[in-house]
C-alpha cells in the first residue's frame, strides 16, 4: 500500500492565493510581450532559441501554478515528464530520417 | 440466462433483465461480454474476407474476384482484424473482466468512460462497416500516402473516420486501465503482488496512451489531404510521403505490442496455474512487459528500410529492433522454465499456451530476420512478412486469447465446456494454423510479393497448402463457437476454483456478483502462492 | 542466422515438449516446490540472445550498407514507375516497358522516381528491392552473375492491377547484350536529352561559358553548387531534378530566379533524358548550344562493353 | 441492485471501509472507497488523457518541424503575413482566459459557489474572444487569398507557392485544432457554471472544476507554443 492516495502525505490540500496568480499572470503577460518584441529584431539562430525558451518558461508557469503540478502527486510528475518524453522521442527518431537524408550521397539513401 | 435457474445467489449476470440493462450497464463484466460479443462480429467478418483472399490464391489467375474486389478484401481483412478484433481483442474483454477483480476492486476507475468506449467502438466499426457495403475501400490497411490522399477512388475517408473513432475508443480503455492499476488496488495488493496479466495490462495500456493519439492525428491528415488536397503528405506540393509512413508506424508498430502483450499476460497466468507453480522469474516477467512497452516505440523505422528512409536512420532502428527481441525472448524462457519440475495437466488452456509459446517463439525468430537490415531488403513486402506476423498475431494473440476465453470461461459463466471437444478444437488449431502459414515462409523467401491477386504459377503449390490449412484453421475456430455457447446452457456448472489456481478472480463465486466482492480483500500473498489455495474437490 | 533460429526453435519445442510430459502432472493434490528466480539463468539467457542479435545487427547492417551505395563503375538505367508499368530507359536510348535487358558481370545501378504513387522495384532473384517514390530519386544497384530470365515485381502495393506492375529481368552475356543494343538502334539518352533542351529553349540562358542570364551547365554535374543565401548543395541527379521542376527552390548564388517551372511540361522520363545530357556535358563540353547529339556511350560511366 | 449483504464480519486488519458497497453520491462513486481516492483518480485520469493529447498535437508539430526547417526561407515569408499584434493579443486574452480559470479553482476550493460563477463566465468571455479574433484572423486570410484548399490561393513575393501553401496547411490545421478545443472548453465551461448554479460542488468536491481548470489550462499552453511556432519564428525582416 505504498502509494494509496488517501494515505499520501503529501495529499494535504493547498490552495494558493489570489496574489500569486495574479503575479504569474503579470509574468506570462510581460513574458508575451517580450518575445514578441524579440522575434522582430534579428539575432539568427537565437531567435528560435529565445521564442522557444520563451514558450517554455510560460509553459512552465502555466504547469506549476495555475495546474498545481507544484504540490501534485510524484506520479503526475511523472505522467507528466513521461509525456513530453514521449514527444521528444517522436520527434527525434523521425528526424534521424530527415536529418540525415542525403549524408551518403546516393540519391535516396 | 440459464444460470439463473440453478444459482439462486445474485450473479452479475441475473442482476437486472432486459436489452437495456445491458446496453446501459456500468458493470465492467457486462461491458466485457458486450466486448466479446461485438469482437466475435468483427473476428467473423474479418475471417470471412481471410477465407475467400485463400479462396482466390488457390489459383494464380483471377477467377473468383476481380482485382478491385481482391484489393479491397485484402484491405477490409486488415482493417477488421487490426483496429476492431485485435486491438481490443484480449484488453477489452478479459482485461475489461478480470482486471478490476485480480486487483481487488468492485469495478475500473472510470465505469462510464469503460461502457463509452464501447460506444465508440461501435460506432467506429459501423462506420468501417458502412465503408463496405458503401463499396469498399483498397488502400491496404497501413493507408499508404499518395495512394491513399490522391488515387484512391474508394471509400478512404468512411473507413479512416472508423479508426479514428475506434482509436478513442483504444485510448480510453488504456486511460482505464491505467488510473484503475494506480489507484484502486486493495489493501496488500502491491505492485509486486498484482498478476503479470495486470502487469501486462499496464504496459499495454501505456502503449494505447502514447500511441493512438499519434495514429488519431495521422488519420486526421490524411482526412484534411484527401478533402482538400493541402499537400501535407503530396510530393507534388513539397510534401513528403516518408512523413505519413514515420507518423503512421509510430503508433502502428508498438500497436503490434499492444496485440500481443495482453496475450503474453494470459499465457503466464495459464502456464502458472497448470504447472502449479509460480512463474519463473516474476519481476523479470513483469519488467519485460514494460520493457517491450518502451524499446517498442523506438523501432518503428524498421518497417522503412526500403521505403527511401536515409541509411543512417535505418541502422538506428535496426540496432533498436534488436532490443526488443531481448524482453521477449526472456519471457518465452521464463515460461519455459517455469515448466521445469511442475505439477503440469494438459488441460484446454494449457494446449494453447504451449501452442502460444512455439509459434511465438516462431514468430519472434523470423522477426529477427526482418528487422536485419540486409535480410528484411528481401523479405519486407513480401508473404514471409505476411508469415510473421500472422504467426505473432494469429499464433500469439489468438491463441492466448482462445486460451484465455477456455481459462475463465467456467469464471464468467459459471458453466465448464466439454473438455475432449476443447482439447480437440486446441490441436485442429494449432495443426490449421501452422499448415497455412507455414508455407508462406517459403513463399516469401521464394520472393512472392504480398498484396498480389494473381501471382505467377510457379507459386501455387504453396498457396494451395496454405489455403487447405485456412480450411483446417476455420474448423478449428468454429467449433469453440459451437460448444462454447452450448455450455452456457448444458455445461456442467462451475465451482469457485476449478483449476486450483491463485487470484483474486478464484476466491469468488462463479459467475461473479455484480460487485465482485462482498468485501474488499485485503491481500497477504504473493502472486501465484499455491501454497495459499485451498486444495478443494469442487463439486457443483 | 536460419541456423540460430532453427537451434532456439528446437530448444524452446524440446523443452516444452520434455517438460510437459516430465513434469505431467501424476496426482490432483500434488504441490510442487515454490519456484524462485535464479538471477544468474535470467542474466545468461538475456546477455548470450543479446549478443547473437548483435551479431546479426553487424552481418545485416554491413549488407545493407553494401546494397546501398553502388559502385562508381556501374551501368546506369533509369527507371519510371507508373500505374501499373515499369518504364526503364538504357543510357545507349533504348526504351523498355516492363522488361529490362542487362549485361552479367557488370553491376547496374537503378535510378528511379514515380509519376504517381509508391511503387517498389522487385528482383527476387538478386535479393534486391527498393522503394520508388513520387517527387525524389532513390537508388539501387545489383550484380547479375547468370544468364537467364529472372521476375520483376512492383512490391509496394500501388492500386487496383498492382499484381499486373510485373515483368521480367533478362540477364544476357555481355556479347549478347551488345547484340540487342545493337538490334535496336536509337539515340542515346544524352542525344534525346539534348534535343529536349533546344525545344525547350533552355540554351537561351543556359550558355556553356557562363555568360548567360543563368549558370552554365557544363561541369555542372558531380560538382558543389554554392547558393544564394548561403549553403551549399551537390549537384547530384535529385538536385537537377528539382532544379528542373521546382526551379526557384535552389538558386545559384550570383543569379536571379529567373527561370520558370517545368513541371508539367517535361515527363519524369524526360528530366532523366536532361539529366543524362548534363552528365554527358561533362566529358564534352561545349555541346550544349549546338544541340549537337553527343555520341552514344559519351556519358559519365557509360562504357559499355565487354570486358 | 443494492442487496444488502454486509457489515457482520468486517476483518480487524481490514483499514478500508471494505463493504460490498455504499451510498453512492457524485462525490463517492460506488467504484471507490474514499472521496479522496476518488478525486485522485479523476485527477490523475485528467492528466493522462492531456498526456493523449500532447501526442495528438505532437504528430502536427512533427510535420511542422520537418517542413519548417526543409522550407525555411518560404516559412518564413509566409509568417510574416500573420498579424503579430493582433497574434500577442490573442495569446494575452488566452492567458487572462487561464487566470480567471485558476481563480474559478480557488473559488471552488473554498467553497465561494458566486465567484466560481462569476470567474467561470469570465473565463467563458476571454475564450470567446479568443476565438472571435481568431475568426477575424482567418477571414483576413480568406481575403488575402492564403486558405490553401482554395484555387486563388496566392503568397505574394515568392515562386514556391506548394511550400507556402504547406505552411497555411499547418497553420489552418493546427490553428483550427487548437480552436476546437476551445470550442470544447467553453461548453465544458457552461456545463460547469449550469452544475455549479444547481448546488453540485462544494469545498469537498470541486473536482469537475478542477478538472476542467487543467483542461483549459492545457489548450492555453498548447497556444503558448502555437504563437511562436507560428507567429514569431523568423519573423524579423
Amino acid at each position: 500500500m505504498n502509494e494509496h492516495p488517501h494515505q499520501d502525505p503529501e495529499h494535504a490540500e493547498h490552495i494558493d492565493s489570489v496574489k500569486t496568480y495574479a503575479v504569474i499572470l503579470v509574468a506570462l503577460l510581460c513574458l508575451t510581450i517580450l518575445t514578441a518584441f524579440v522575434a522582430t529584431i534579428d539575432l539568427g539562430p537565437l531567435n528560435i532559441i529565445v521564442a522557444l525558451s520563451i514558450a517554455v518558461a510560460k509553459m512552465l508557469l502555466v504547469v506549476l501554478v495555475f495546474m498545481h503540478v507544484r504540490f501534485s502527486t510524484r506520479l503526475t510528475r511523472v505522467v507528466l515528464v513521461g509525456g513530453l518524453l514521449w514527444l521528444a522521442i517522436l520527434l527525434l527518431f523521425a528526424f534521424t530520417d530527415f536529418n540525415t537524408r542525403g549524408l551518403l550521397g546516393v540519391p535516396g539513401k | 440466462m440459464a444460470t439463473a435457474a440453478v444459482l439462486e445467489r445474485e450473479t452479475y449476470l441475473n442482476a437486472s433483465y432486459g436489452l437495456k440493462s445491458w446496453l446501459l450497464t456500468k458493470d465492467h463484466k457486462r461491458i466485457a461480454i458486450l466486448y466479446f460479443i461485438t469482437i466475435s462480429i468483427f473476428f467473423a467478418i474479418g475471417g470471412t474476407f481471410a477465407g475467400l483472399i485463400r479462396l482466390e490464391l488457390l489459383t494464380p489467375q483471377a477467377d473468383l474476384v476481380s482485382s478491385e474486389t481482391y484489393n479491397k478484401l485484402f484491405t477490409m481483412h486488415g482493417v477488421i482484424m487490426v483496429f476492431f478484433f485485435l486491438i481490443p481483442s484480449i484488453p477489452a474483454t478479459l482485461g475489461n473482466f478480470f482486471l478490476p477483480i485480480m486487483i481487488g476492486a468492485r469495478d475500473l476507475a472510470f465505469p462510464r468512460i469503460n461502457l463509452l468506449s464501447w460506444y465508440l467502438l461501435i460506432l467506429g466499426g459501423v462506420l468501417a462497416i458502412y465503408a463496405m457495403v458503401a463499396g469498399g475501400v483498397d488502400t491496404g490497411w497501413t493507408f499508404y500516402t499518395p495512394y491513399s490522399t490522391s488515387y484512391a477512388n474508394t471509400y478512404v475517408i468512411a473507413t479512416a473516420l472508423g479508426i479514428f473513432v475506434a482509436g478513442f475508443s483504444s485510448i480510453l480503455t488504456g486511460l482505464n486501465f491505467v488510473v484503475t492499476v494506480h489507484r484502486m488496488r486493495a489493501p496488500g495488493m502491491t505492485w509486486f503482488r498484482m498478476p503479470l496479466f495486470v502487469w501486462a495490462h499496464y504496459a499495454t495500456s501505456l502503449i494505447q496512451i502514447l500511441g493512438t493519439p499519434v495514429l488519431a492525428v495521422t488519420l486526421v491528415l490524411i482526412l484534411c489531404e484527401r478533402t482538400l488536397h493541402i499537400g501535407i503528405f503530396d510530393p507534388a506540393l513539397g510534401g513528403d510521403p516518408i512523413l505519413f509512413q514515420h507518423m503512421f508506424w509510430f503508433y502502428s508498430h508498438p500497436a503490434v505490442y499492444i496485440m500481443v502483450l495482453p496475450g503474453m499476460g494470459v499465457i503466464s497466468e495459464i502456464v502458472s496455474t497448470y504447472s502449479r507453480k509460480p512463474v519463473y522469474g516474476y519481476a523479470f516477467v513483469a519488467f519485460s512487459s514494460l520493457a517491450i512497452a518502451v524499446v517498442g516505440f523506438l523501432v518503428w523505422g524498421h518497417h522503412l528500410y526500403v521505403s527511401g528512409q536515409s541509411l543512417y536512420a535505418g541502422l538506428v532502428f535496426s540496432f533498436l529492433s534488436y532490443f526488443v527481441a531481448i524482453p521477449s525472448a526472456v519471457k518465452v524462457f521464463n515460461w519455459t522454465a517455469t515448466l521445469y519440475k511442475g505439477s503440469i495437466s494438459y488441460d484446454t488452456p494449457m494446449l494453447y499456451a504451449f501452442g502460444f509459446i512455439g509459434l511465438f517463439t516462431v514468430g519472434g525468430l523470423t522477426g529477427l530476420f526482418v528487422a536485419s537490415l540486409g535480410l528484411d531488403v528481401h523479405v519486407t513486402d513480401t508473404y514471409f512478412v505476411i508469415a510473421h506476423f500472422h504467426y505473432v498475431m494469429v499464433g500469439g494473440t489468438i491463441m492466448a486469447y482462445l486460451g484465455g476465453v477456455h481459462y475463465w470461461w467456467p469464471k464468467m459463466t459459471g458453466r465448464m465446456y466439454p473438455e475432449h471437444f476443447a482439447r480437440l478444437s486446441a490441436v485442429v488449431v494449432f495443426i490449421g494454423f501452422n499448415l497455412t502459414f507455414f508455407p508462406q515462409f517459403i513463399l516469401g523467401y521464394q520472393g512472392m510479393p504480398r498484396r498480389y491477386h494473381v501471382y505467377p504459377p510457379e507459386y501455387q503449390v504453396l498457396h494451395v497448402l496454405s489455403t487447405a490449412g485456412a480450411t483446417v484453421l476455420a474448423v478449428g475456430y468454429i467449433m469453440p463457437l459451437i460448444y462454447l455457447i452450448w455450455s452456457l446452457k448444458y455445461g456442467p456448472v462451475a465451482g469457485k476454483n476449478p483449476w486450483g489456481a491463485t487470484g483474486l478472480e478464484w476466491s469468488i463465486p462463479s459467475p461473479p456478483p455484480t460487485h465482485n466482492f462482498d468485501r474488499i480483500p485485503v491481500v497477504m500473498h504473493e502472486a501465484y502462492d499455491y501454497s495459499a489455495v485451498p486444495r478443494e474437490v469442487e463439486v457443483g | 542466422m536460419l541456423a540460430v533460429s532453427i537451434f532456439f526453435t528446437v530448444l524452446i519445442f524440446g523443452a516444452v515438449f520434455y517438460f510437459a510430459i516430465k513434469y505431467r502432472r501424476r496426482s490432483d493434490d500434488e504441490l510442487p516446490g515454490g519456484g524462485h528466480t535464479g538471477l544468474a539463468l535470467e542474466v545468461v539467457w538475456s546477455v548470450i540472445p543479446f549478443g547473437l542479435t548483435m551479431i546479426m545487427f553487424g552481418w545485416g547492417a554491413s549488407i545493407f550498407f553494401k546494397e546501398s551505395v553502388p559502385p562508381d563503375d556501374a551501368m546506369n538505367i533509369y527507371v519510371v514507375g507508373k500505374q501499373w508499368m515499369w518504364k526503364l530507359q538504357h543510357q545507349e536510348g533504348q526504351r523498355e516497358i516492363n522488361e529490362l535487358h542487362i549485361p552479367i558481370n557488370r553491376p547496374i545501378r537503378l535510378t528511379m522516381t514515380s509519376e504517381d504513387v509508391i511503387h517498389s522495384f522487385y528482383v527476387p532473384d538478386f535479393r534486391t528491392k527498393q522503394d520508388v517514390v513520387p517527387g525524389r530519386y532513390t537508388t539501387t544497384w545489383f550484380t547479375a552473375t547468370k544468364p537467364g530470365k529472372y521476375h520483376l515485381f512492383c512490391a509496394e502495393y500501388c492500386g487496383t492491377k498492382h499484381s499486373g506492375m510485373i515483368g521480367w529481368v533478362y540477364a544476357m552475356r555481355p556479347e549478347d547484350y551488345q547484340e540487342w543494343l545493337a538490334g535496336s538502334p536509337t539515340g542515346s539518352m544524352a542525344d534525346r536529352g539534348a534535343r529536349l533542351f533546344d525545344d525547350l529553349a533552355c540554351a537561351n540562358c543556359h550558355h556553356a561559358d557562363g555568360s548567360g542570364r543563368c549558370p552554365t551547365l557544363v561541369g555542372l554535374f558531380g560538382s558543389t553548387v554554392r547558393l544564394a543565401g548561403g549553403g551549399a548543395v551537390k549537384a547530384d541527379e535529385a538536385y537537377i531534378r528539382e532544379s528542373i521542376l521546382n526551379p526557384p527552390a535552389k538558386i545559384v548564388a550570383g543569379y536571379q530566379p529567373l527561370m520558370p517551372t517545368f513541371q508539367g511540361l517535361v515527363t519524369e522520363e524526360g528530366v532523366v533524358e536532361l539529366i543524362e545530357y548534363i552528365k554527358s556535358l561533362n566529358a564534352k563540353p561545349g555541346l550544349e548550344q549546338t544541340g549537337q547529339p553527343a555520341v552514344p556511350g559519351a556519358g559519365a560511366g557509360s562504357q559499355p562493353g565487354n570486358q | 441492485m443494492d442487496s444488502q449483504i454486509q457489515q457482520s464480519h468486517v476483518h480487524p486488519s481490514d483499514l478500508h471501509q471494505g463493504e460490498a458497497h455504499h451510498l453512492e453520491t457524485l462525490a463517492l462513486r460506488e467504484q471507490f472507497d474514499t472521496e479522496a481516492q476518488q478525486k485522485d483518480a479523476s485527477t490523475l485520469g485528467m492528466w493522462v488523457f492531456l498526456i493523449t493529447e500532447v501526442m495528438f498535437f505532437g504528430g502536427m508539430f512533427l510535420g511542422y518541424t520537418l517542413y519548417r526547417s526543409n522550407y525555411a526561407d518560404t516559412w518564413a515569408l509566409a509568417s510574416r503575413s500573420l498579424n503579430l499584434p493582433i497574434g500577442a493579443t490573442n495569446t494575452c486574452v488566452l492567458l487572462f482566459s487561464s487566470f480567471t480559470m485558476a481563480m474559478a479553482v480557488r473559488a471552488g476550493q473554498l467553497g465561494k459557489k458566486k465567484a466560481v460563477i462569476l470567474f467561470l463566465i469570465l473565463t467563458m468571455l476571454f475564450g470567446l474572444a479568443f476565438l472571435g479574433i481568431k475568426g477575424y484572423e482567418w477571414t483576413q486570410k480568406f481575403e488575402e487569398h492564403h486558405v490553401p484548399a482554395l484555387a486563388n490561393f496566392h503568397l505574394e513575393g515568392t515562386q514556391l507557392q506548394g511550400q507556402a501553401k504547406l505552411f497555411f496547411s499547418f497553420y489552418f490545421a493546427m490553428t483550427g485544432l487548437h480552436a476546437l478545443h476551445m470550442v470544447v472548453g467553453v461548453g465544458i465551461v457552461l456545463f460547469i457554471i449550469f452544475q455549479t448554479m444547481r448546488n453540485k460542488y462544494s469545498p469537498k468536491y470541486y473536482t469537475p472544476i478542477d478538472i476542467a481548470g487543467l483542461y483549459w489550462h492545457f489548450v492555453d499552453v498548447v497556444w503558448i507554443f502555437l504563437f511562436p511556432l507560428f507567429y514569431l519564428i523568423d519573423r524579423h525582416p
